[in-house]
């Protein structure tokens, strides 16, 4: 059984497991082994990755070089974490009877399943495929956002599933495109609709329908990604889902669309041969960032005021590809990770807040770093990680990217960039003082926060720290080639 | 370093017995164009002498700062004095610090002053230091505008080289950029030793003094010093005054005979400021608080147009 | 395979093409709702055809298989899921869009025109008969319109629909073959799964908001 | 004997790298050490706190050595951690600049760690002191690093590095809203500033092509003029916003005082100077020649900074408060010696630029030195009342007399009153400045006895301010009980204050020999060195390079008061042989019984100046009678009086609340319906079919 299949199967097979299996003890266990397990695999497939390049299985059905193996330990870390996280948190939930019982199985059904659709979603080679995955990680999500039932979590699921699948459409459309020039050029009765098939012929692809297949792809996985102006049902579902699964939507679920959309930008560039789809990465990346920033300076919701912040950095990412030289190339595919570890984390936090205090106004919560002590450390880091200030890893990948722009010369981009910054940063820190320090305003009212939550949190700082100060070897050679992969160079 | 001590402890000695004499001497004058008998002009040395015989009461609430203040007072003043060439061209510690170090000096001792105004914890003396910090601090400007006027043309901030300067053949009088620095001086002068129309050195009442209101709880020996001191630095400056501006017959050498010259001249200059003092004094009302910085500012601004007349005719 | 029929096929074709463009903008004037979903398992109905076609003229089992899921699916399947929705539901037939009749004729019009300015440049990729890509592109865009002038819910699932024949028509003329077919299964099943999905929700929030206008989801705001 | 031998060896064979790096590893060390013991404080505080000292102490030899080896020695590299990115390498290097202002911050450190190791013990019980430690120590070693930074990357590290930690010791005391205020604030206007650098220096980058420093010598004549301005305005404004500026000084008034006050004192006496630091860095060594434009602007930058800073100064009867507008007020003269040594640099007078250079240097050592004082005086006055309000205070003289001194030494110091430091760096100043006028015929040059009478106006000013500062806290009868029960303070922290009264004296009486360490300096600035033609006499006298110029010599000046002295203590013996010294009632209009209530306040004591700069403060007055039958014999009366921060209320507020305004007005694109979110993304899509094909 290769390694890429075993990667997608494990928690496909986590999920069906859940289905059957009786105990409620047993899912939380299924859930986190599953993903370790997925970690684990990773971890061997990088290695595999640098050592071969790319690596295929199912003669090239499934595909991995550098930047799916990235993604791949991303999305592990990730839901390895909000599976560790999941175990306290529903058991609070059940406890005092948030979710039933079903809700609770289907959590635990279609979380392994999201993963595993995100798994197929980096490891696909075929674009159909890349695009089907998507539509499945909106799918399976959906309902988790939907998962507490109340009014609100089901609006949020609702604008969720129609603007997202409507995304995918036009994502489909885009698809369609692609295929349509492939077979254009291609004499075989069946051409193969493979990304490495594709890259080989790029030159001879036709530039126009590829503009025009670039133009849907843009619309309809940045729909998914969450790029203004077709972000608005992130805040409602990253802010309505329960925090595990705000999480990986927020930490992981955006980059994947994200990740569908630079394989039609790579492709793009490689067939035009002109900064065409790198110009509209760029436009819609400061967009994003510009957008964003009101809404973060005049937020009342703790957690739409992060899913607004996932926003910018979404678009702080899109911005780094969308330069498109070394540096920030460099920076934005580290961004990636960084960003996931870190947003998760606050959203851990968010998390426990809500379950200790029974509310995310902003208004309504201060001192926090009395009333709970370890989570309320633990969200001050990861926001000091997120705002991009040293020793954390962001300050070294946002600098990155504002100087790649400045190297190549645009300084209006960065003066943007850097603006948006700075403004961001001051909404998130007067929240966000006003959230932890000071006396506290109201007695907490729910249950103390279970081990297993701090853990989590505890792991994915501790993980950023080290990251940030030191990258191993091969995980920074990774990187390199992921940039260079994006940059054009195979 | 040469210090020509000779020099040195003549000024000393001069500073140390002109300064009452010029006080009396003023108070004099202006009793008579008062159409009143006056002190005698050796009024001061006896009031010296008597308060130096006197016990002391001090204060119950001051502090060491309160019995610090008259030896600062007294040796500041002395200290500036010896900064400023008064008889002879080559001031005798000109090598100490020039016309920068001279205000700094004076300075010292006002800070001094205005702090063991408050130190008795009276309400008179705080109101006191407080306007005449004010006022000191409006006149500062003033007083170093026109006073860069006479160092810039002079190069250098030397008082010495100053009055060096200002002797050569090219000086004259009618400059007019040293007769606005010199009414700029002038005014400054009148603020900074306390006289009308900015203070009115003869009242203790309440609302009006502003120096004496420091002293209030002064007594014996250290009145003396304070008394002794305020008159050696309104020496100090009246010799500023005129020998900057009018460095006629300062010995360039020390003779006897020269000094004995620079003398002579150094008491005319003195006694004509004298009578314009007296004249300005008697011939003028105290000003309200408020109206003292429009007087001032005027200052500032003759010594600023001095500065650009500089810049103009030079 | 022999000229005269791949003739035909391409007029076939166009003609089909044309007339699923006609039923789109025949839903976009239609304000009853059962009928609306009739008028769409009609259009998918076509769509069958013209993959039939293909199939036909090329001799291509697999788009064959294609014809018979787009059969199967979206002329049986759905619209009989839709209606039963409807009747349990107990939805009210009446559409009451935001642009009056006219208005979304213009409206369509001018998107069609769009679609055709827009397509202009890459119509000598065509396979398959002439302009139907220009339709596609504009059942897209009025699928699109329509998505944003309808109220409820179903009918907004109704125009995502349209818009998926949009793009099923746009497949099969761009590329003579239609997708290869582990796309083709893998987007039959997403689009099956997804109307479900959308049914759960639409079940859900009629239990909870004893309406189905989705212009009243609005609690979450800034 | 060997022994001997081996010591020598060692003690000769010391680098300054070698004890850079030591100093760095104890400040590391040390913060690491005040978590690690968080929870016994006593320890916790000593090793911290000891670290930090003898840290400082290292870095302090270091910079010596380095600054004492003369012109042209070989700036040593370090390596601190292998670069993520090859080209973002964590480096530093001492030059003489770095190497000067080490040496403040040393300096200043160990004095302040040993004031500390006593003060902390103020928090023992209450918060937690280990944290405070590590915090303080974190916060000298991101400092220290700012000053010895390498490269671009490396540089904007330890910035942000010094504005977070500096953060979170001004938020410390989080639990009063006005803490957690102050610490936003200062952390807004810290990024902002942050933002404008990184831009700056990615400008220069640009030029360059390297982040080294090394690379970036001389890059401006490189650049565009467009870019050299652009980049010169940023670098104002950051470095602006860091030293406090005005306009840009909001947050130091509002920062610097809820900060613990050993914290207040290194940032008043040192945070601040790394945005001198970097100004010159980037004036004197980044951007080559300088248009006269930046020299005049940054001249007039310093005069409004220095006579403002000095009025709202005077306007303060928070201790603290007025404190740090004074930091104001010393950056603004600071800044004059900077921008006329800019001006001379584009005039062609390197010899003159370096006299600016040597004067705004040493007014930088000399304000980090008492204004550091005055802050740990203030620290040590708090401590014993629990009030930063001085019209609580009174009568400390008697209670806490050493700390009295201390503080009495600083005021004189910062009003430039001989002998001490403060005058002769601000003698130096006037110096350049009158200087100045000959260096040009343009109409400019009217600019500099213009800025010289403002410095006199400010030093004046600065008087007055600390005669109110020192009066109203420390003479007088105590004004409220627990300036009454006030106590001396600890010994440690008496031993911290009087290090810097020491470097205060020092300083003031032997310049000449401490500016033989300005050489190195000048020379990397400005191509020449002074120290030889600046003492005279030995170096017992201060001159000027040009003949006759001026001198002073505050040593003299002090013998010729010793030798005075037997003046009136002759007298005394003459004539006073059986005059009795007696205590006695102050006088009270015959009244008895004198009240702390009938004392001058210190509202009172700055109310002529209010009056006369009405203008500015715009003094609001609210007076409420309660009275019986006739409101001229009132029962009670209530006077408030207020006065407004100009640049708070003018331009900050209103650009605060238009934002958000807007912001507001923004949200409503997130409206919640769903139709109006598909319509954003049609036009978005048909745009880009229309228009991006």
């Amino acid at each position: 059984m290769p390694l890429l299949a075993l990667m997608i199967l494990v928690p496909a097979a986590a999920g069906l497991a859940c289905l059957l299996v009786r105990s409620r003890r047993l899912l939380p266990a299924l859930g986190v082994l599953a993903f370790s397990a997925t970690l684990g695999l990773g971890i061997a497939l990088v290695r595999q990755v640098l050592a071969l390049g790319v690596v295929t299985a199912w003669n090239g059905f499934l595909f991995a070089d550098a930047l799916s193996a990235w993604m791949v330990l991303v999305i592990s870390a990730v839901s390895l974490a909000s599976s560790i996280y999941a175990v306290g948190y529903f058991r609070r939930d059940l406890a005092d009877g948030t979710v039933t019982e079903r809700r609770f199985r289907e959590f635990y059904v279609l979380t392994p399943l999201f993963g595993a659709s995100m798994f197929l979603v980096v490891l696909a080679n075929n674009l159909g495929v890349i695009w089907f995955a998507v539509e499945a990680t909106a799918l399976s999500s959906v309902l988790l956002v939907a998962l507490y039932n109340r009014r609100t979590s089901l609006e949020a699921a609702w604008k969720y599933i129609i603007l997202g699948s409507l995304g995918l459409a036009l994502a489909l459309m885009g698809t369609v495109f692609v295929y349509a020039a492939a077979c254009k050029n291609n004499t075989q009765s069946l051409p193969s609709f493979n990304w490495t098939y594709l890259m080989g012929v790029a030159g001879q692809l036709d530039p126009r329908l590829l503009k025009l297949a670039f133009v849907f792809a843009l619309i309809g996985y940045g729909t998914k990604a969450g790029l203004a102006p077709m972000h608005t049902w992130l805040p409602d579902a990253h802010s309505e889902a329960p925090a595990p699964t705000s999480a990986m939507l927020s930490g992981v679920s955006l980059k994947i669309a994200l990740y569908a959309l630079l394989r039609f930008s790579i492709l793009t560039t490689a067939c035009l041969g002109t900064p065409y789809s790198q110009h509209l990465l760029l436009g819609f990346g400061l967009l994003s960032m510009c957008v964003a920033t009101p809404f973060i300076l005049v937020q009342t919701n703790m957690k739409r005021l992060f899913a607004y912040h996932s926003l910018e950095h979404i678009g702080i990412i899109c911005v780094g590809l969308g330069l498109s030289v070394p540096l920030a190339l460099f920076g934005a595919v580290l961004h990636i990770g960084y960003h996931a570890l870190v947003k998760s984390t606050i959203f851990f936090a968010a998390g426990n807040i809500h379950q200790r205090c029974h509310t995310l106004q902003l208004p309504k919560l201060a001192g926090l770093l009395k009333t709970m002590p370890a989570s309320s450390i633990l969200l001050a880091l990861a926001v000091i990680g997120i705002a991009g200030l040293p020793p954390f890893g962001i300050f070294l990948t946002e600098f990155g990217i504002v100087a790649g722009g400045m190297g190549a010369g645009r300084v209006l981009v960065s003066v943007l960039f850097m603006a948006a910054l700075v403004t961001v940063f001051s909404g998130l820190l007067s929240h966000v003082a006003h959230l932890l320090l000071g006396a506290p305003t109201q007695e907490a009212l729910g249950p103390r926060t279970p081990l297993s939550c701090v853990a989590a949190m505890a792991l994915l700082i501790a993980l950023l720290a080290v990251l940030s100060l030191w990258l191993p070897a091969p995980l920074l050679e990774l990187l390199r080639r992921a940039a260079a992969l994006i940059g054009g160079s195979p | 370093m040469n210090l020509d001590f000779p020099i040195l402890f003549a000024q000393t000695a001069l500073l140390l017995l002109l300064a009452p004499l010029l006080s009396g001497l003023i108070k004099n004058w202006k009793a008579k164009l008062q159409n009143r008998r006056g002190p005698r002009v050796w009024q001061p040395y006896f009031d010296l002498l008597k308060f130096l015989r006197k016990d002391m009461v001090l204060s119950e609430h001051s502090s060491w700062i309160f019995s610090v203040t008259p030896y600062v007072l007294f040796l500041t003043a002395l200290a500036a004095g010896l900064l400023l060439p008064l008889v002879t061209a080559q001031a005798p510690l000109g090598l100490f610090g020039g016309v920068l170090a001279l205000v700094g000096l004076l300075a010292l001792g006002r800070f001094f002053l205005a702090l063991s105004g408050l130190d008795p914890a009276s309400a008179f003396g705080g109101m006191g230091s407080s306007r005449e910090m004010t006022i000191s601090a409006v006149a500062e400007p003033a007083m170093m505008l026109a006073i860069f006027t006479v160092a810039i043309a002079a190069g250098s901030t030397n008082l010495s080289q100053i009055v060096l300067a200002s002797q050569g053949p090219g000086w004259k009088f009618f400059d007019p950029s040293r007769a606005l620095a010199f009414t700029a001086m002038f005014i400054v002068l009148m603020a900074e030793t306390g006289r009308i129309p900015v203070d009115n050195p003869a009242t203790h009442l309440e609302l009006t003094m502003i120096h004496e209101a420091m002293l209030l709880e002064y007594s014996g020996r250290y009145l003396a010093l304070i008394e002794w001191g305020v008159a050696i630095k309104q020496l100090v400056l009246m010799a500023l005054l005129a020998n900057i501006f009018f460095p006629i017959g300062l010995a360039p050498e020390t003779t006897p005979a020269t000094f004995a010259l620079g003398l002579l001249f150094l008491a005319a200059k003195l006694l004509v400021l004298a009578g314009a003092v007296v004249l300005v004094e008697t011939s003028n009302a105290k000003l309200r608080l408020f109206r003292v910085p429009d007087l001032l500012s005027a200052a500032f601004i003759l010594a600023m147009l001095a500065l650009v007349s500089t810049f103009l005719f030079s | 395979m022999n000229p005269p029929t791949a003739e035909t096929a391409s007029n076939l074709i166009t003609l089909l093409a044309s007339f699923m463009l006609v039923l789109q903008l025949l839903m976009a004037v239609q304000s009853m709702l059962v009928s609306n979903i009739r008028l769409f398992a009609l259009q998918s109905l076509l769509l069958a055809g013209i993959a039939a076609v293909v199939g036909y003229a090329y001799s291509a089992w697999h788009v064959y298989l294609v014809a018979l899921l787009t059969f199967v699916g979206k002329v049986v399947f759905l619209p009989w899921l839709l209606e039963r929705l409807v009747r349990q539901l107990k939805i009210e037939q009446e559409i009451r869009p935001f642009v009056n009749v006219p208005g979304s004729m213009l409206l369509c019009g001018a998107l069609t025109v769009l679609a055709y300015v827009v397509a202009h440049p890459v119509t000598s990729l065509e396979r398959l008969g002439s302009n139907t890509l220009a339709v596609a592109l504009a059942l897209l865009l009025t699928g699109f319109f329509l998505m944003i002038n309808r109220r409820k819910a179903i009918t907004q699932v109704l125009a995502l629909l349209t818009m998926e024949n949009g793009v099923m028509l746009a497949a099969i003329a761009l590329t003579s073959y239609g997708m290869p077919l582990v796309v083709e299964i893998g987007i039959f099943f997403d689009l099956v799964t997804a109307v479900m999905v959308l049914g759960i929700l639409v079940y859900r929030i009629r239990e909870s908001f004893d309406s189905m206008d989705t212009s009243k989801l609005n609690q979450l705001k800034g | 004997m060997s022994d001997l031998e081996a010591w020598a060896h060692i003690v000769t064979s010391v680098q300054p790298a070698t004890l850079l790096g030591a100093s760095l590893c104890g400040y590391g060390l040390g913060a690491v050490g005040g978590l690690f013991f968080m929870l016994r404080e006593k320890l916790a505080t000593a090793f911290s706190f000891g670290a930090a000292t003898l840290s400082a102490l290292s870095g302090l030899l270091a910079g010596l050595l380095m600054l004492g080896g003369g012109a042209g020695s070989p700036a040593p590299q370090l390596e601190l951690l292998p670069a993520l990115i090859p080209s973002l390498r964590f480096t530093v290097r001492l030059d003489a600049l770095s190497a000067l202002f080490l040496l403040v911050v040393s300096l200043l450190g160990a004095a302040i760690s040993i004031y500390s190791l006593g003060y902390a013990k103020g928090f023992f019980g209450r918060k937690n002191a280990g944290l405070l430690g590590a915090f303080y120590n974190a916060l000298l070693l991101a400092t220290t690093l700012t000053f010895v930074a390498d490269n671009i990357w490396m540089f904007l590290f330890a910035w942000e590095l010094m504005a977070l930690t500096a953060y979170c010791l001004v938020s410390f005391e989080h639990e009063k809203p006005e803490t957690r205020q102050a610490g936003v604030l200062f952390f807004i206007m810290s990024h902002i500033d942050a933002g404008c650098l990184i831009l700056g220096f990615l400008l220069l980058f640009q030029a360059s092509g390297d982040y080294s420093f090394a690379s970036l010598h001389g890059v401006g004549a490189a650049m565009s003029p467009g870019k050299r301005d652009a980049a010169f305005v940023l670098f104002l404004l950051g470095f602006g916003i860091k030293c406090g500026v005005v306009p840009l000084h909001i947050w130091l008034p509002v920062a610097h005082p809820v900060a613990p006050s050993n914290v207040s004192a290194l940032m008043s006496g040192v945070l601040i100077k790394t945005g001198i630091y970097g100004l010159t860095r980037v004036c004197f060594d980044f951007l080559g020649a300088p248009p006269l434009w930046w020299g005049v602007t940054i001249l007039a930058a310093g005069t409004i900074s220095a006579v403002l800073g000095v009025l709202y100064a005077l306007m303060e009867h928070d201790l603290k408060r007025l404190l740090a507008y004074h930091s104001i007020e010393n950056i603004g003269i600071i800044l004059m010696g900077l921008g006329a040594a800019l001006i001379f640099l584009h005039t062609g007078h390197p010899l003159l630029a370096a006299l600016g250079l040597i004067a705004g240097m040493y007014h930088t050592i000399n304000h980090a030195c008492f204004k550091g004082l005055l802050f740990l005086g203030a620290g040590a006055v708090l401590h014993a009342t629990h009030t930063r309000n001085m019209e609580e205070m009174g009568g400390l003289a008697k209670r806490m007399p050493q700390t009295a001194c201390y503080f009495l030494l600083g005021a004189v110091a910062i009003s430039a009153l001989p002998p001490l430091n403060g005058f002769v760096s601000e003698w130096l100043t006037y110096q350049t400045l009158l200087q100045g006028f000959g260096t040009t015929d343009s109409l400019w040059r009217l600019a500099f006895p213009w800025s010289g009478a403002m410095l006199a106006l400010t030093g004046a000013l600065a008087a007055a301010c600390f005669v109110k500062a020192f009066g109203i806290t420390f003479l007088a009868q105590p004004r409220s009980p627990a300036a009454g029960a006030a106590h001396e303070a600890a010994p440690s922290m008496r031993a911290g204050m009087a290090v810097l009264a020491a470097a205060c004296v020092l300083l003031g009486l032997f310049p000449a020999l401490f500016i033989r360490l300005f050489d190195p300096l000048t020379q990397q600035l400005s191509g020449v060195q002074l120290s030889s033609q600046l003492s005279l006499n030995h170096g017992l006298v201060l001159g000027l390079p040009a003949e006759k110029a001026g001198s002073v010599s505050t040593l003299g000046l002090v013998l010729t008061g010793v030798c005075l002295l037997p003046i009136p203590l002759a007298l005394r013996l003459v004539f006073g042989r059986k005059a009795r010294t007696r205590r006695g009632p102050t006088w009270a209009c015959g009244q008895p019984g004198l009240t702390p209530q009938m004392e001058y306040t210190a509202t009172g004591f700055s109310k002529p100046i209010r009056m006369i700069f009405k203008a500015l403060f715009r003094p609001r007055r609210d007076v409420q009678r309660e009275y019986d039958f006739s409101p001229y014999f009132a029962t009670n009366i209530r006077f408030q009086s207020h006065i407004e921060e100009v640049f708070v209320e003018r331009l900050y507020r209103p650009l605060r609340i238009t934002i958000l305004r807007g912001s507001r007005r923004i949200r409503a694109l997130q409206a919640g319906s769903i139709h109006a979110y598909l319509l954003y993304i049609f036009v978005a899509l048909l745009l880009l079919l229309l228009f991006a094909l």
